[in-house]
Order: structure tokens, then sequence, then C-alpha cells
């Protein structure tokens, strides 16, 4: 019922928005909660075990019972808050969890069998017989479960994510929290404020005090414009600070477009701030708890302050018959801003025996109400007094417990609350948070006065340590009523009181968990499910552990609290994961020659960042296999062109270059002549294998190491390790030219031919050996030279700076083509590699050693190098180790698949047979049938044996002749001939 | 006779205007990392300043101007951006030519550090970070080196192969930040 | 008290008036047999089948906390056998057996489920990486499919399959695995060893290790000294410090591990799902919540807490490879404190001190590990031979390099794994 | 969590990357046996408590850095170059 004159709307501007499909209209400044009551729709929601009808319990995020699903197709929100969604032209909501309807809901049966549904339950039963939990009992209460309903597409909305800096961090723009950032402001601090609520102000929008003679919004809006002209200070509303994490870091989500429906492009619905804050005030207030009595949680019952916050900001009264019920003088406002709002005051339910008594309303002094009536929206209170008990008609009760500070954030860092008896709450521990100072109504200080005081000493607190110093203020002037309260949790009597609304969790199922011995709070919290349900508790725990130390004969201190963990507020998967949805989980790498790959129609592979090509397709062909093949042949026939630039390039210079090296491979470098390239196998300080690559000696102080595509990274993070920690004292320096040089792999016998045209002069095996390196000119450009080979043909690695990368591949390519040959891709490579034994990743996996691989003599015994000690270990070379072999197959199966295990050629293929595994295979088209690198069991020893390949997952099983692992010219004659 | 041909790491990417703020390729010229050897950083300075005119940077600092710029780049290291190292550097410091190795943006206008703020995890703004000043940090993803080089201008470099993931990400945060209006 | 669905009715009619303690709070005796420190989940677990596989039940298990506060109730629930080196195999193959019958062993409703875990790959050496622990996986005796990507099309509609940066290549499907109410199987535990005679008493912090002539005689606590022939230590998360006690140095590093639940949804991701490419697990609690985790945040802590920007890492994983849970709101996140290992498996070993156990090093895996984990580990005390399925979790076997199993293939630096 | 580089001042914790105990600057002699080489590479004291580990800034300028700090509280308490604390 909307109250003429009242509230902080607009009531020019009329907002149609639909419910259940039904059109309503609001006021601008609406929210869906206060446009439903205004509109006189109580049940909003149903709960989440008994389908019990629920209408708004809360005007704030802490809503347990009125949560929407808005919107629909991939845009579809579940789960939202109708206190907080605010309405706008458009706005199409949907009540959840209920079938069919909401005002006819099946699933409300669970009510009448809530007797056998009581806590823990299902840990009880559902165990007979054995399968029925997985087929029949599981399936039906995962159905059951669950609120609203992601739409299951793929998001659509943009999010964003943000940085943000500043001396001091205010939470929550009440009284406090205003008047903190105003001080730090004057002062010329850089502030940010932020505050979950669509318009600063907090209670202060929801209360009729006045501040300095003025309306407390009127005050509110002074200040804010003071705020909003200063350059230094931020102002952040529909922000929702939800984590406090180490050294100032403060999670906060801004709900930048839901309150609108808009969608400018590139705008975001919500944007999730990381903000960095050298100290920080929280002012974020307080929430009231509701009193558990029989029947508490029908639609129409709803706290005081919600009450007030209606009637006061909204212009709404949520009831035409109210009753308060209460423990504080709160109930006595309620009832005085209804009634002067005009609305009828049934009675003031005063649970203290020393209430103040009214002529305006009657007061039940020293009463409790301790049932309610009333089928999907309340219709009528029984009251307890003395005298017995009484019956009130009523359609709205205003209920309050007293409230609890908003201690949540100063709890993030594992801080506890400590309880305070005087006000029967909670408040935050001096010093939990480093640099977070608490104000007002969060540190238990309620009355406007208090709230103002304690924000001006906080920032002068907060700043004090920054050697900012404050200004003079004068406090101003504000109501300073005492907060009185008489502890009032649960109302003693039959039937179910609910304390956590959302999970259906009632003060019988608390007592029922203390008997069955989950008297730790937080044993009761899970046995019973109390305070996980999407309010984490805020309407519940505090009354929920009264009930437990009651229960259990502690006080409330010494059974203590559960954990207040972030977020605050829930926060959407896709805001904190902005930016990274689809291709931008990571930086995409490009070739200088990916254009011209994909302009050939070759598919392009992720390895590691890059995209490398897979295969190059010609005409005609229509597998990747008859492509390859065709590579292959090429490189073994004529020459091929790869770009081998993600490969990672390490210039290494200085006069201790040559020594860094000796200690970081395990092979010499020192002793390298310049002009050549060596082998190098770089071992883990725990004596496996790292890394392999070829380095180049360009000068007499200047080396150039390649690594893996793949360890690119982690060896460059290894260099500075072993020099900076390690070896400080070599004067040594590195830097990455991955980047620098576009490189290709020429290979083939046609090789030189194909160089010859591009290089002042031509090559020759004497100025050009294998193993050779240097600068060389590649058609005018100054450019580097190896003749090195992974394919084990002559071949040679060429590079440019980067900016003609792309169009050295257009030419190389062509005269490739020219002599018979073209490109080549990762397909290709592979198998090239394979056919020769060279070991890849896929081989030194970083379980094999030196010795696993064959390559224990590469250790050198002339010196210390990083990992040689460990590999001395005597597991990590002795008999029964798993080594490197080559697999032929020799059976009437010709398949090999890689990760597939070995076994002897009689034993069953299980575990405790396990001779090895296969890690790469091929077909090899220079052999004519496929061929495979694995790991077996003292494998050198074994070339020539049968074993036995099994593939139990791809049904395969072939005999394989274990054979040297270089299949194809082992005298090594093409790369030197 | 085929001839190389020079292409710039953010070809047909670049320019890009959205709301304010304008993003385009900087051509740097020759980019040479100079990397000084133990005990040499002072004597590195003094043949920088004298061959071009600069010293060299100290931690999170750029010396020089427009078009001949050192720029600290991290750890034991800067970047001479501009002018063809002069040979006396060699004597004192590695030199390491990567005139290829960066894509090189500038990004300019009314709320360029409100983008920023969308990528970067250090506060820019123009009372925290000045002209001259300059850091090692995170672009979302990508490691970066950004440079204030004027009152609503940055250099942004990020390595080459990612110049793509540069402009999608710089484009997508002044897409955000235009419509915030 | 036998628990059953006729129970549950029959205390339904009567007002629920008949429940009794799950468990006891017994006052510690001054001696005990055997004497497990830690009441999570393998130290529960361990005093139960002490009790009823070796008959032994003068045993207490000392908790400083309250049963369950450790890992065993801050975790992603995952129950899984899918293991693909020698040691690891078995053993974990052992556990999923043990779970596969637990609610009748325990008379309680763990609510084990078998929904079935998809471990996707990526790339062409992520698929043979899977299929060398598939076949593993069957040549051990336990289940194992490979499925392609059109395959998964039609399981798992709603992955990322047009525009993920990594693109899914198939996927490793072991239908057997599945979670479990990680709280229930500590309480479950508790109350089966309870019910044989197992004293469990909490808020008794050990506070030192009586030892003599290199044998173990009892341990101080808070709640004054126990005697002991002998003394089990199975405190993951503090391993280090209560190894301490007995002069050990311990090859373990404690780190945090975060874990996230969302908002009740209706049921949309029916099975364990993983991104072979950014570390990220996740599934659908019978409540609706999605219960999802990622990487470690990486640095030593004992903090039980973790920090944004793997908040962040693991949002993005999920939002990269499922886009439709978007607008699934993160609920809650904690953090739980890791024994990281230099080779990413567990110990469960004899110590240099007689009757002295050691029971740690469970890295990421220890939930699914609990019923095996306690049933090899009791094996161990009560006979002092390693239990056939635990015969290489030897805390020797960094020194010597033998049998170091290491699923990552990161080394030794812990943190890794 | 920040972390104060001593080149770049104070960091967000992602910019970094963390290796583990500073005991990894302690590199044994290579005779020096095999309880020094176990105790080096596997073994942590792992305190609840001051520890002093090394960080990569990696997503930075690419110093290795020894931070102390508490493990139970967050706290960072000093930061050191690599390079400078081991000499």
């Amino acid at each position: 019922m909307r109250i003429k004159g009242k509230g902080l709307i607009d009531r020019s501007r009329s907002i149609p928005f639909m419910f259940d499909g039904v059109r309503y209209s609001g006021f601008e400044g609406d929210t869906l909660a206060s446009a439903l009551l205004a509109n006189g729709v109580r049940l909003m929601g149903r709960s989440f075990k008994y389908h019990r009808p629920r209408g708004v319990l809360t005007a704030g995020s802490e809503e347990p019972n009125a949560l929407v699903t808005v919107g629909s197709g991939a845009s579809q929100e579940p789960n939202v808050r109708a206190t907080v969604q605010e309405i706008y032209a458009g706005l199409e909501a949907c009540s959840q969890n209920r079938w069919p309807s909401l005002n006819f809901d099946l699933l409300a049966a669970n009510d009448l069998a809530a007797p056998f549904l009581g806590a823990g339950f299902y840990y009880k039963t559902f165990m007979w017989p054995k399968s029925f939990w997985e087929k029949v009992y599981e399936p039906i209460i995962r159905r059951a479960a669950g609120l609203g309903a992601l739409s299951g597409q793929d998001n659509v909305d943009k999010y964003e994510r943000a940085w943000a800096f500043c001396d001091l961090l205010v939470i929550g723009a009440g009284p406090a929290g205003l008047m903190a950032a105003l001080v730090a402001g004057r002062a010329g601090a850089d502030v940010i404020l932020a505050d979950e609520g669509s318009r600063m102000g907090g209670r202060l929008l929801a209360e009729t005090y006045e501040i300095d003679g003025k309306p407390g919004h009127v005050w509110v809006d002074e200040v804010q414009a003071e705020l909003e002209a200063m350059d230094n200070v931020r102002l952040m509303t529909r922000t929702s600070v939800a984590g406090v994490y180490d050294q100032g870091t403060y999670a906060a989500l801004e709900r930048v477009h839901h309150h609108d429906g808009r969608h400018p492009h590139g705008a975001p619905l919500e944007t999730f701030w990381r903000i960095v804050a050298k100290r920080s005030v929280l002012a974020a207030g307080a929430l009231e708890r509701p009193v558990a009595f029989r029947d508490n949680d029908r639609p129409g019952i709803m706290t005081a302050g919600a009450v007030r916050a209606y009637l006061n900001r909204w212009g709404v009264s949520a009831g035409k018959n109210v009753t308060v019920f209460g423990n504080t003088d709160d109930i006595h406002r309620t009832a005085r801003d209804l009634l002067a709002a005009g609305v009828h005051v049934a009675a003031v339910i005063d649970s203290r025996h020393d209430a103040p008594l009214s002529d305006d309303y009657p007061v039940l002094r020293g009463a409790q109400v301790c049932g309610s009536s009333g089928r999907k929206g309340l219709e009528a209170i029984t009251v307890r007094r003395p005298s017995g008990e009484e019956r009130i008609q009523t359609d709205c009760l205003a209920m309050t417990g007293g409230w609890n500070p908003s201690v949540h954030l100063t709890c993030h860092m594992n801080g506890r609350p400590t309880w305070r008896r005087d006000i029967a709450a909670f408040v935050p521990t001096p010093g939990a948070v480093p640099g977070m100072v608490p104000a007002g109504a969060c540190n238990g200080s309620f009355s406007t006065a208090a709230c103002l005081r304690e924000g001006i000493a906080a920032a002068g607190e907060a700043l004090a340590d920054l050697g900012v110093k404050l200004p003079e203020v004068a406090v101003p002037e504000a109501e300073d009523t005492p907060y009185e309260i008489a502890q009032l949790w649960a109302v003693p009597g039959k039937g179910r009181a609910w304390l956590d609304f959302q999970n259906d969790v009632t003060v019988k199922d608390v007592k029922q968990a203390a008997v069955e011995n989950f008297r730790s709070v937080e044993h009761m919290k899970r046995y019973t499910t109390q305070g996980m349900a999407t309010d984490q508790g805020k309407n519940s725990n505090v009354a929920a552990l009264a009930v437990l130390a009651d229960a259990t004969g502690r006080g409330i201190s010494e059974t203590g609290t559960t954990t207040f963990r972030p977020p605050y507020a829930p926060v959407s998967i896709a805001a904190i994961a902005a930016g990274a949805e689809g291709r931008g989980f990571r930086p995409q790498r490009f070739t200088t020659s990916h254009k011209a790959s994909v302009a050939r129609g070759a598919p392009m592979i992720e390895a590691g960042l890059w995209y490398r090509p897979s295969y190059f397709p010609k005409p005609g062909e229509t597998t990747w296999r008859q492509s390859c093949d065709r590579e292959v042949r090429m490189v073994r026939e004529a020459v091929g062109v790869c770009d081998v630039s993600t490969l990672g390039k390490i210039d290494i210079q200085g006069p201790d270059a040559g020594a860094f090296l000796d200690f970081v491979y395990t092979n010499m470098f020192s002793t390298l002549k310049v002009g050549r390239v060596r082998y190098g196998l770089m071992l883990r300080e725990d004596g496996y294998v790292m890394d392999d690559g070829t380095t180049a000696r360009l000068g007499q102080h200047h080396y150039l190491m390649t690594t893996t595509t793949a360890a690119a990274g982690d060896v460059m993070k290894h260099l500075e390790f072993v020099h900076q920690g390690l070896r400080p004292e070599l004067d040594v320096c590195f830097a990455s030219v991955t980047e620098q040089w576009a490189q290709f792999a020429v290979a083939g016998p046609k090789s030189r031919d194909l160089l010859n045209g591009l290089l002042e002069k031509p090559l020759s095996d004497e100025e050009w050996p294998f193993m050779a390196c240097g600068p060389v000119k590649v058609l005018g450009v100054e450019g580097r030279l190896f003749r090195i080979s992974f394919s084990g043909e002559h071949a040679y690695e060429i590079a440019v700076p980067a900016r003609y990368g792309a169009s050295l591949f257009d030419i190389l390519a062509e005269r490739a083509e020219a002599l018979g040959g073209g490109p080549y891709g990762m397909e290709a490579l592979n198998v090239l590699r394979i056919e020769k034994g060279h070991i890849t990743h896929a081989e030194i996996h970083g379980r094999t050693t030196a010795f696993d691989i064959g390559m224990g003599r590469m250790v050198s015994q002339k010196k210390d190098c990083i990992g040689k000690t460990m590999s001395e270990r005597p597991g990590l070379e002795e008999e029964g180790r798993e080594q490197l072999v080559g697999l032929k197959p020799v059976g009437e199966s010709k398949q090999l698949l890689a990760g597939a295990h070995l076994y002897n050629e009689g034993a069953e293929p299980t575990r405790v047979n396990d001779q090895g595994y296969v890690t790469s295979v091929c077909y090899s088209p220079t052999l004519g049938h496929m061929i495979g690198l694995g790991f077996l069991a003292d494998g050198p020893e074994r070339h020539g044996e049968t074993v036995k390949m099994v593939d139990g997952l791809r049904g395969v099983t072939t005999l394989c002749k274990v054979v040297d692992p270089v299949f194809f010219d082992p005298e090594g004659g093409r790369v030197r001939g | 006779m085929d001839k190389l041909i020079a292409k710039n790491p953010c070809e047909g990417l670049l320019p890009l205007t959205i709301g304010s703020v304008t993003l385009t390729e900087e051509e740097p010229g020759v980019m040479t990392a100079l990397a000084p050897y133990k005990g040499k950083e002072k004597d590195l300075s003094a043949a920088l300043k004298a061959a071009h005119g600069m010293a060299y940077p100290a931690p999170n600092r750029a010396t020089g101007k427009a078009g001949s710029r050192a720029v600290w780049f991290g750890h034991g290291q800067a970047m001479l951006m501009g002018p063809a190292p002069d040979a006396s550097l060699a004597e004192h410091a590695t030199v390491v030519d990567q005139s290829d190795a960066w894509a090189v943006v500038w990004i300019e206008g009314e709320g360029v550090e409100d983008v920023l703020a969308r990528l970067v995890p250090v506060d820019l703004r123009p009372a925290h970070f000045k002209r001259g000043h300059t850091v090692r940090s995170l672009l979302f993803h990508m490691t970066a080196s950004i440079t204030r080089v004027g009152d609503r201008a940055f250099q942004i470099m990020v390595f080459r192969s990612m110049a793509e993931t540069l402009v999608h990400d710089l484009k997508t945060a002044m897409e955000g930040v235009a419509a915030r209006g | 008290m036998r628990f059953s669905g006729l129970r549950v009715l029959k205390e339904g009619l009567t007002g629920n008036k008949g429940w009794t303690p799950h468990w006891r709070d017994p006052e510690p005796r001054p001696e005990y047999d055997i004497v497990i420190i830690g009441g999570g989940g393998h130290g529960l677990s361990t005093a139960y089948y002490l009790a009823k596989e070796h008959g032994l039940t003068n045993v207490a298990v000392l908790e400083k906390g309250y049963i369950g506060g450790g890992n065993v109730g801050r975790n992603t629930t995952i129950v899984r056998a899918n293991y693909f080196l020698q040691g690891n195999s078995e053993f974990y193959s052992h556990s999923l057996k043990l779970w596969e019958g637990l609610e009748e062993d325990l008379n309680y409703n763990v609510m084990h489920s078998q929904r079935g875990i998809i471990n996707l790959f990526h790339s062409d050496g992520q698929r043979d990486a899977a299929a060398r622990r598939g076949n593993m996986m069957i040549s051990q005796g336990d289940d194992a499919i490979l499925l392609s990507r059109d395959e998964l099309r039609k399981m798992l509609p709603y992955l990322n399959y047009d525009d993920l940066r990594f693109p899914i290549y198939g996927g490793l499907y072991h239908p057997r695995g599945g979670t479990a109410r990680h709280d229930a199987v500590a309480w479950g535990y508790a109350r089966g060893a309870d019910q044989r005679g197992v004293d469990l008493i909490q808020n008794c912090e050990v506070t030192g290790i009586d030892i003599k002539n290199g044998a173990v005689r009892g341990v101080q606590t808070t709640r004054g000294p126990i005697r002991a022939r002998k003394v089990a230590m199975v405190v993951a998360g503090r391993s280090s410090q209560v190894a301490a006690m007995a002069g050990m140095r311990l090859p373990i590093e404690s780190h945090v591990l975060q874990a996230f639940v969302t908002e009740g949804l209706k049921p949309v991701i029916d099975h364990v799902v993983t991104f072979g490419m950014g570390h990220f697990y996740i599934s659908q609690s019978d409540k609706g919540g999605l219960v999802f985790g990622g990487d470690l945040d990486f640095y030593a802590s004992y903090a039980a807490r973790g920090n944004l920007p793997t908040v962040e890492n693991v949002m993005e994983a999920g939002m990269a490879l499922m886009p439709m849970i978007g607008k699934a709101r993160v609920l809650r996140s904690w953090g739980g404190i890791m024994d990281m290992s230099p080779d990413g498996s567990p110990i469960i070993d004899r110590t240099h001190i007689d009757g002295l156990y050691l029971n740690c090093g469970w890295n990421y895996g220890g939930f699914k590990a609990v019923p095996g984990s306690g049933h090899v580990f009791a094996h161990l005390i009560a006979t002092d031979r390693h239990h056939e399925n635990a015969t290489k979790f030897r805390l020797d076997r960094f020194r010597t390099g033998r049998g170091v199993m290491d699923e990552e293939g990161k080394g030794s630096q812990h943190n890794l794994h | 969590m920040r972390i104060t580089c001593p080149y770049c001042g104070e960091r967000d914790r992602r910019e970094f990357y963390y290796r583990g105990a500073a005991t990894d600057l302690d590199r044994p002699a290579p005779d020096a046996g095999e309880e020094a080489w176990e105790n080096f590479v596997f073994l942590r004291e792992n305190p609840a408590g001051v520890t002093r580990d090394l960080w990569y800034h990696e997503g930075g300028c690419g110093a290795w850095v020894v931070v102390t700090r508490n493990t139970v509280t967050h706290e960072v308490l000093e930061t050191r170059l690599a390079s400078e604390a081991r000499s």
C-alpha cells in the first residue's frame, strides 16, 4: 500500500514491470520488493526444503526469502534479491523453486512430511537397497533442491574487471561512512567511498532522523554534493565490498547496469573491482535479526527495520493493520512512524517488562508473539502474556530481536568477533584486519550521533598513520538514544520456529543437533545447514548459536561463531572472470608466418600460447596423413621449410657466460668453439631432465641458447634463479630474444640449394659443416645461420629480425616448392624426429633421467652442475628403470598407440606385470610402417626382444620388436652429407 | 630478385579511437637492451650520456625524450629506444638488438588512466605516476612495459607475438570506459 | 542405534525424541594402546579400521578442535581412482572399493555418488598422457573410457566447444568416480569408531611426544599426559609441527588450497568435470551449489584462507570452459591447508622412532583417500607391515630416489604438484 | 596479498612466482653427503610463523626476491634481492 507524500521515490515517473507474468507499476527509485509490496503482493518465494510460502523479510542484500529470476534466455539471472533489484521499464521477474506456480506449489507437500525431514535426516536413510541412492533417491533430491535456474546458455553479457587505489577506503555510506569520507576528503586524502545501495545514506534513508535540524536524507545529499566536488574523493554506489585480503586489498562488485536493463555498446553489466587501500574505515552498519517463534515465516512478517525502510524510503506500508514485536525501543519508533503515516497499529508487543507505554497505540509489556496464522500470508498472531494467550488480527508483523553489527569483513582474515553482553551482539575485535577501523553501527554504536562521532574518529585514526591530519570538524547534531535490549532469541513453545528461513532450519533442528552431539557450532551448522543459504546466516547465525548455547548449557561467547568468509554478498563468476571468456583466457601468440600458413590452408594448433601449423594440405589431399606423409617425403627427398621461431632463444653474454653454461648444462660449453653449436641437456636440481636444446657460441663471451617451446619460460626463470640466487658472482647477462628473431628450419638434401639463392656467399661443407653457426646476410638483411638438424637431414635454421619473418617465409616456401619441396607442419616435424629417435617433452616428461633417455654419459664427471648430485641417487640410475627404446610392430596388428602400456609377450596385461609405456608413435612413410618410442624396463638390454603393447582403452594389442630408438640413418650420414 | 619486406607488429590492427581515447602504433626506431656488466652501471651511464644525451635510468624511470629514450626495463636492464647504440656502450654492457621483439603502442586521451586501470595492477594516476615514470608490470595476462610519455599519454610494450591480444584487451577496456560516458 | 528409513519414520511419528549422540565425549584416560593424533578423516578412519579389522579398541583419537574440522570438511568432495603410477594406482583403487561399500559398512549415508568424472584434454600430448593413465586404470582393474570430442558434446553439451582458447580434444571418463558428502564421511567414521569403543577426544591438543630410548611412550596434551605404546601422526596441514615434536623434519611444505561454492541452482552439471588447461574441477552438490576449485595459492601458508589472484584464476578457467556458469554467484570461498610433498604423493610409514607412525603428504588428494588411508594405516600400525596396496609410500624414497611417484612430473618443488 | 619488490615497490601477488623456502639459496657442496642434499632438496622447516622464502618478480622486473613473512598472518616483514641476501 503506497502512502501519500511519503518516500524518496519520484512519483512523476511511473515504471511498468512484470512479475510472474502479471503487469504492475512502480516508481523511479523502487526496488522490486517495494514495488510489489506497494501493489499488495506479499507472496514472493518458496523456501528451500519445505517450499513454504514466503514474503519479503528484509530491505537489503541479506534477503533470504524474496529471491527471483530476472530476464530470460541467455541473460536470465537467477536468485536475484527483490530487495536489491531496482525496477525499470521492461523488467521481467519470476518467482522460483516452485512448480507449477508460486501460488500452488506441489512440493509444498514436503512441509507435511517435515517430521521426517529434520536436521540430518538424510545421513540416516536412503541406504537401502544399495543401488537406490544413485538411481532413485539422489536424482529426486537433486531435482527438488536448488533455487533458481541458470539458462544453460553461454553468457552473452559483458563484465569487466578493474583496479582502484586509495589512501582510505570507506565501506558503507551511512552516517558513519559519510562522515569519515567527508573529513578524510577535506583533509586532502585520496578517498574511495563505496556503498552497496543505489543511493548513499544507509539507514538515514530508512529512518526519520534529523541531522543538524534537517531531514536525514537532505543532510546526506548535502554531504554527497560536497564529496562529489572533491577531486580526491571517488564515490561508488551499487558497489558491495565483498572480500578483504592481505595488505589492504579489497574485492568489490559494482552493479553497473542491473538497475536500468540497458546494454550500451561495450558497457559492462557488472564490474569487479580490486581496490588497494592503505587504510580503511568499515562503516557497514548493522543487520536486524528476526525472533524465532512458531510459524514466524509467513509472508507479512518482516523485520521492523524493513517495515520502516519501506515506509520512509519507498512510501509503502507493508500492511494496513500492523503489529509490532520485539525487545528494543525500535518497535516503538516503528509504531510511531506508521502512525504518523496514517497506518493502523493494532498492537505493540514488547518483551521487556519495563517497556515504555504510549497513548497512541496499545503496548503489551512483557509479552511475546508465540504463533501466527494465515495460509499464504499473515492473518493473525497469537500473543502470550502472563495473563494468557490472545489472538490479534494483523496483516503485517514488524519484529526485531535487536541488531547484529556487520562484522563480516573484519573476519575475512581469520579475525573472530567479540561478544558484547550489553548490546547482545558480536562486535569487531580491534585489529582484526590490519589498517581497518570499524565505526558506527558495525562497531556496536547504534545512535546516529554515535555513528557521526565514530566516523570522524575512525577516519582520524586510520589516517594518522599516513601522516594526514584531520581538520577540526564539529559533530553534527543528531539523536543519541541509548540502545537498550533484553535478549530474546526464540519464544518457547510447540511447533516450528524458523531460524534460517531459506534453508528451513528451526529451533528444534538446532536442539536436535545438540542432542545428537553436534555441539560445536561448526558441527551444528554443518549438520543442520543453518547459515549455509544464500544469506550465509546473516539473518540467523547469532540466534542459532544462542539457541545452541542454551541447549548445551554454555554461554554465547564460549560457544563462538562460525567463520565469516568472502564474499560478503555473492558475486557472479562472470564478473570475477571478466575478459577471460573464450579466447581471452590466455594471450595468443602468433608467429610471423601465421597468416601465410592460414592462407595455405594449414590448420593451426596450440603449442603453449603459440599457434603452429599442423600440416599444409595440397589439392586432392583429404586426410592429414596424406599431407603429413607427403611433407615427410619432401624433407627426406627435396627440401622443407618450417617455422621454428617459437623455440625459446636466450642471448647469454658476459665474461663468465661459459662458466655459467657449464653450471646449468650437464655437458661442457666453455670449451665450445666460436662459430659452433652443441646439443645440451639441462637437469632440475632433483636430478631429472628439465629441458634440452642447442646452444651456439656466437663470440668469445656470447652464446645463444635455444629451449623447447614448452619450457622457454621455465628455463628463463631457472637461469635467473641460478644466476641471482646461486651464482651472483658470475658476470653474465641474459635476455630473451625469442621475439626478436623469426627462425625457419630449411631441411632436406636440397636445403643448401635453396639457401644459396638468398645468401651473399654460397654455402660449403668446409665453411659450414654440421653444427656450424654464424652471421649471414639474407637478401641484404643481417641474419644468422645455424647448421643444425632435428629432422636428421642436411638442414639449417635461418634467422632474420622478426619484421622480415613473414616475407622470408613466403620466399622460402616458394623456393622450396620450386625445388620439389614446400612448407611442413608439426605433424611432419613429429614424424621426422621420431624416425630419428629425437626426444621431446613426450619423453622428457619430468620423470625421466639422463640415464633413462640414454644420455647418462652426457653428465660430465669433470664438473658440478645443477642436478648432478641428485642424479647420482641410486634409484635414478639403476637396473629395472624404464628406459628409452624404439618399437616396431611385428605381429598381426600393425598399430601403435601412444599411451599404451608394455608387457612381456606372454604376460597378462595387469598392473603388476607392467613393463613400460609408449610415448610417441607415428606412421613412418620413410620405413613404410608404424614406429614408436617408449620406455621399457631395462630397455636398452632388450633390443631384439618381442614385447606386447596393450591399449585397453582402445582395444588394441600389438606385438612389438624392441629396437634402437634411432630408426632412420643411425650413422647420421645424412646430416653431414 | 626477392626482397625482404618489413612488417610492423600491429599492422592492420591500428589506429583505433573509442570515445576520447586513441590507440596508435608507435615506430620506436632501434631498440637495444642494455645490461651493464658488474659494477659498470656508472660507466655505462656516462657513455650513454656522451653518446645519446641521456643517463642510464634509475629503476622505474625513463630518461631522454620522444625519439630518443632509455627506459628502465627491469632487473639490471634498460631499453634504449630510438638511436642506434653507440659502439662505446658495448664496453660497459651487453648490447642486444630488440628492435623487432616488442609491439609498441601509444595510448592517449581523456580517461586513459581509467582504461589502463582495467588491465594494469599498478596505480597509474597522474599524482602517482608522472611523466618519465615507467613500470614493468602486467597488462591483463601479459607482461608489459608501461611508461607515461605525456599528460594523458602512455607508451605500452608487449611481446611482438602478442600484438593482437594487446589491441584486443585495450579495445575492450576502451569500450568499457567510453560506455560509462 | 542403527540408522534406517524405518527409524527416521518411527522417530518422525514420535516427535524425534529418541535420537542419541552420534558419538560420546569421553574424558581422556591416562593410557591407551594406541593414540592417534588428529581427528580428521584419515585419523577417524584409521581408528575405525583398527577397531573393525584388527580388534584394537583401546584407542584414542586426539583432536585439537572438533572432529572433522580440517580438510575433510573443506574440500571439493571428489572421489576417484585414476592414477597412473605404480604405488598410487593400487592404493586409490583399493580406496575406491572401500568407498563403494561405505554406507553399508558405516550404517551412515555419506552420499557417495558415482556420477562419473571426466578429465578433459586439449592437445595430442595431453590425449596421450590421458591414454597412458586410462590404460593403467584398466590394467589395475578400474574403469576408464576415452571419449572423443563428439561423444563429449553429447554428454556435456554446455562446454565451450567453439571458442575455447585451448580446444577440447576429448576426455578420459571414469564412470566410478564421483563425489561424497564430506562432513558425513568424518561423522560416519567417528560414529563407527565410537561404537566400537574408540575414545574420540575433542578439544585436546597434543603439545609433546614422549620418546625414551628411541621408542615412543605417549603424548603430552592440553588435557594432560597420555601414555601409549603406539602413536600415529595423522595431521595433514600440521604435519611439520607435530613431527617436529618428535625431532623430525619432513619433506612437506604447507600450502593454501581454496575452494568455492555458488548459490543453489537447479541441476545443470551432472558429472565431475576437470579442465586440462587451467586446473579447474567442478561438480554440483545435491543441494544445488556448484562446488569447484583450482590451483593452490602457491605460497606456504597456514592461514586457511586465500587471496584474490587465485580466486580470479579459478573463475577464469571456469568461465572459459563453461560459459553458461557466468551468472552463478559465488556464495562462499574457503581455504584448506595442504601438505605438499616433493612428488605429490603421500607418505604412510613407520619412523625411526619405535612405535611412532606417520601419515601425511596428501597434497590435493586427501579426501578420496580417507577410507584407503585409514585402512592401510591401521594395518601398518597393527602389524608393523605395509599393507600390500601401500608399499610405496615410504618416507625414504626421496633420499634413495626409488619409487618416487611424481604424477605431475614437476619435481621436488613442493607447490607444483 | 602484496609484496614489496626491492626495485618496483609494493605490487600485487599476481606479478610474482613462488618457489619455496629460501634455503634453496644454500646449495651444498657436491660432496656434502646424502643427508645434506636430502635436506636441501626435499626437507623443509615449514614453520607456522615467520619464514623466508623465494619469489620471482616474473610479471615485473625479473628479480628473485627473498621475502620474510609470517605464514599464519601473511604479514610481510622484509624483502631483499636474492642476489644480495646471499652475499
